[in-house]
């Protein structure tokens, strides 16, 4: 039998699609998370609602979308309307399903910097910032995350909070009154972590031929690993083939990892 | 009454040093042109507010234009990071005021609605909260929480591309509307660019499809292919290789001068941009035509 | 997936004894057929949220279908007073929660945006204020003076009539657009009526014409003349003299029940209805075409 | 010569539509301000600019609009737009120059009563209620009341303010800090009255052929003549012609005080 190859880029972006559920409301970001969505569609959730932050429900992107305002993403739409209009009447009236995130740090409780590396004021490293991460974050009702598994990425600590995972603990965020859920999954090209009880993050699946060593020789914090750790389903080559040949067949997005 | 002026003239008669200027358009309708006549014109300490600066307010500031920007995310949109903007903040050389994009959005919907502030759900996250005072409570009357509220912002000007307007200003939008009914109600001057001028028959034959009224707008002015790199939804492509480019270009001062001695200070209007271009340009850019369906509103 | 069923399944499914119902449109494609469907399915207990109450809301209150009216105006637009309503509040045997229009929309618009209230400007007319303990006021950080606000509206159903929606229930409206987005948002249920049930690739061909997605809505339900005597923008005109006879019926109990014997009980649904009505009615009602200008959006 | 007759709506349509001026944006309602806006538009006020609180902007109604919310006001019109922006973005941001209201009371300051005759929670009359005149009565940049003269219409005060004039006085609406400067004019078939320096409505003109003693008798509180009162210009035939033939031939509106 011959062995299925892939990227990493492929890895996360089709461990990403699975985590939708057929008719979901998905908050859409270019890129993997786009990819994913798009996968999802065409495999097990082809009800999956897509919504863009720029203002675009239901789009039908006949082409891959290279920003988040691509022109493909209108033409053939359900809906556009403003951008007050998609954060207020979907995402905070509590009509988003859900939410993908990515970041320069995740914590050890899901939080993450977009924002700056050192002090606010006086930034060693200026990132984008929050976008509409901030109310994602809070708002959407599950979010996930998607991000190679790298040591500078998973600090103990992030140096600043730009969204809200489960804060310093899962009962600090339920104070906080928040319609989302928080980060139910961060998926890396290792495997995926999700919060405990506490919201800490823990291993609790690895992809095939990943190791716990790997893990948490990668993770910032010392990473508990779940007792029934688990195995992620290997990609198949049904879902490799829609990624390959459809989504991006020019590899823009997939080359990653190669 | 017509206020159909040149974008030249227009730039000089509502735009002054040291307004707070909003530039609309999320990732579409980008007045790209309207930017490039602020530099070719000098224009000094403006307060550059915009979610999304993109490419147009690296340029801006990377020409000396801006002691400040107000944004939401600074980035180079499916690139990566915007360059000029980003290194000055971090050599101390440009203030900036930051939000997440719907608390940025709900200064400017305020701003547009006449409200004293807006209120947001919570995010917990409040780091940004506390580095921007703008950001403030009030306590719920209802609950006796607390909720984050936001303050109006009202621009000096407010510069909206548009696909269609009349020669008065009522302009229709399709596509990606994004901030621009916000940032022209909100501002204090508007100046609208449209790719085309049309007849008030034409307004006035879909009246919802109006997203601004003349009676706002101060300038109203002709400038096709104005969003070039960004797009028009229906007129053309979004040039990501120019994006691309950018993140290139923007890597030194010396490349950025370059480009800007050839592609702004080196030209006069758009109509020599657009044709400095050349074909191989206008034809990646062209879009086939993809017409909606009509509606009926009824003689009455 | 199809949400098409009839009305009748509709009202019967997804409007309970005891909820409040906001039956959508100012002046507008108020959904008259929705209004007779409740009043023969004989719902108790509801509360009736409105505007401009109209004269749906007089009828379903003389039907006994209400307990309780939230407005804004109470009028027979055009004509003058709504007399069943008014005679009923002066007796003592409705409940009634007031606002003016502007606060009314605004309990929506929190509704529908999920916010813990919506603050609006000072109009300095305090009784009405007094009068409804839902306006209460908080303290504007910024600058200390006191801000009337108002909480969210969250009906139990909404219900929009629409000129056009695919069977999944994304609507696409023109004309007077009211407060139908709103209450649609701002509803748990949603039920949409429309004159026409058209093919997904017509909504999609012109997606800022989509006023509320499909996914928000419950069911849609093919009802044409589903306005009638108010009207729909495009389809027919207003009955202006039903407007002015219901003057006359509503002045006693027994002429309006003669009216509901006939017009509502004694019917089966909205085509019999307007069947019912018959040709001098059709005739008058009809409407010369008015297309509005196409606009392109591009194949990308 | 030829005395012109004309009935008191014709008188009070045209005095109020000599009120506006050219450029204004103006809040029109129904009936009699209707008329006066599209006589404004026909005679010295080309670029009057109409909208309605249905969210019609620059209404050019083909016929005469029977209802706030005719479809002849949309067919034509230059934008359209929801009933919160038009609050919002028009009124409340201090987009719109003039308001018309009436009202069933008011009073010697300029307060409307427009809800209830006799208690609120146990009404005498139940009237139609605030509708948006709450809110033009304090954003429109100036306002006109446009009501007959008659003694139980100007009581010396409201029984319910439903909108604002200059409550107990002038300097009482200052402090509220209204965009709007108030009710300027308050135009009868007898005659305009305006607020003085307290804010009180003084008789400040009479139409020709009304006396001082018919508007005395007729308002509720002792009502001060202005030192130079004057008398309103005659209605003139291209005026009355223009009403009679284009804008009611029908006498829907202008019939009344025949």
């Amino acid at each position: 039998m011959n062995e299925i190859t892939y990227t990493s880029s492929e890895l996360l972006t089709i461990n990403a699609s699975r985590l939708l559920r057929d008719g979901d409301v998905v908050f859409v970001g270019v890129g993997l998370p786009n990819l994913a969505c798009n996968l999802a569609r065409r495999t097990h959730a082809p009800n999956l609602v897509m919504i863009y932050e720029a203002g675009v429900i239901g789009a039908q992107p006949a082409r891959l979308p290279l920003s988040i305002g691509d022109p493909t993403l209108v033409s053939g739409a359900l809906s556009v309307c403003s951008m007050y209009d998609i954060f207020a009447f979907y995402l905070q009236r509590g009509n988003v399903d859900v939410g993908f995130l990515g970041g320069a740090q995740i914590d050890r409780f899901g939080n993450i910097n977009a924002t700056v590396i050192g002090e606010y004021d006086h930034p060693k490293v200026r990132l984008p910032g929050s976008g509409g991460s901030m109310e994602i974050a809070a708002w959407a009702n599950r979010c996930y995350i998607i991000t190679p598994h790298q040591k500078r990425r998973f600090p103990e600590k992030v140096h600043f909070r730009t969204s809200a995972g489960y804060l310093s603990g899962r009962s600090e965020r339920e104070a906080a009154r928040l319609h989302g859920a928080g980060p139910l999954a961060v998926v890396t090209d290792l495997g995926v972590m999700e919060p405990d009880e506490t919201g800490e993050l823990v291993l609790t699946a690895l992809h095939p031929g990943a190791s716990e060593e790997q893990a948490r020789e990668n993770t910032g914090w010392d990473l508990k690993v779940a007792s029934n750790l688990k195995t992620t389903d290997p990609l198949t080559a049904v879902e490799l083939g829609i990624l390959r040949n459809e989504l991006d067949p020019e590899r823009i997005y997939l080359k990653g990892g190669e | 009454m017509t206020k159909l002026i040149t974008l030249s003239e227009a730039i000089n008669k509502f735009v002054e040093d040291g307004d707070t200027v909003y530039a609309a358009g999320f990732t579409h309708m980008i007045p790209f042109a309207a930017g490039h006549e602020i530099i070719r014109q000098e224009k000094k300490n403006l307060i550059l507010a915009r979610a999304t600066p993109d490419l147009i307010y690296d340029q801006m500031v990377a020409a000396g234009c801006a002691k400040k920007v107000i944004f939401s995310y600074i980035g180079n949109p499916g690139v990566g990071s915007l360059r000029f903007v980003r290194a000055e903040i971090e050599a101390g050389r440009l203030e900036w005021e930051e939000y997440s994009h719907f608390s940025m959005i709900s200064r400017l919907q305020a701003g547009a609605t006449g409200l004293p502030f807006m209120p947001m759900n919570p995010t917990a996250a409040k780091d940004l909260e506390k580095a921007n005072p703008f950001y403030r409570t009030v306590i719920d009357p209802y609950t006796g929480g607390e909720v984050v509220v936001v303050p109006p912002l009202k621009p000096d000007v407010a510069i909206v591309h548009v696909q269609r307007v009349d020669a008065e200003g009522n302009a229709q939008i399709w596509g990606i509307i994004g901030e621009q009914k916000e940032a022209a109600f909100a501002a204090e001057r508007v100046i609208v660019t449209a790719e085309e001028i049309v007849d008030e028959a034409i307004i006035r034959s879909d009246p919802n499809r109006t997203v601004i009224p003349g009676f706002i707008v101060d300038a109203v002015c002709h400038v096709p292919y104005c969003a070039h790199p960004s797009y028009t939804q229906g007129y053309y492509d979004r040039d990501n290789s120019f994006y691309l480019a950018w993140d290139e270009i923007s890597k030194t001062p010396e490349s950025v001068n370059a480009y800007l001695d050839e592609w702004v200070y080196g030209i006069a209007d758009r109509m020599e941009y657009w044709e400095k271009l050349g074909a191989e340009v206008h034809e990646r850019l062209k879009v086939a035509s993809l017409p909606s369906a009509t509606v009926d509103y009824g003689k009455y």
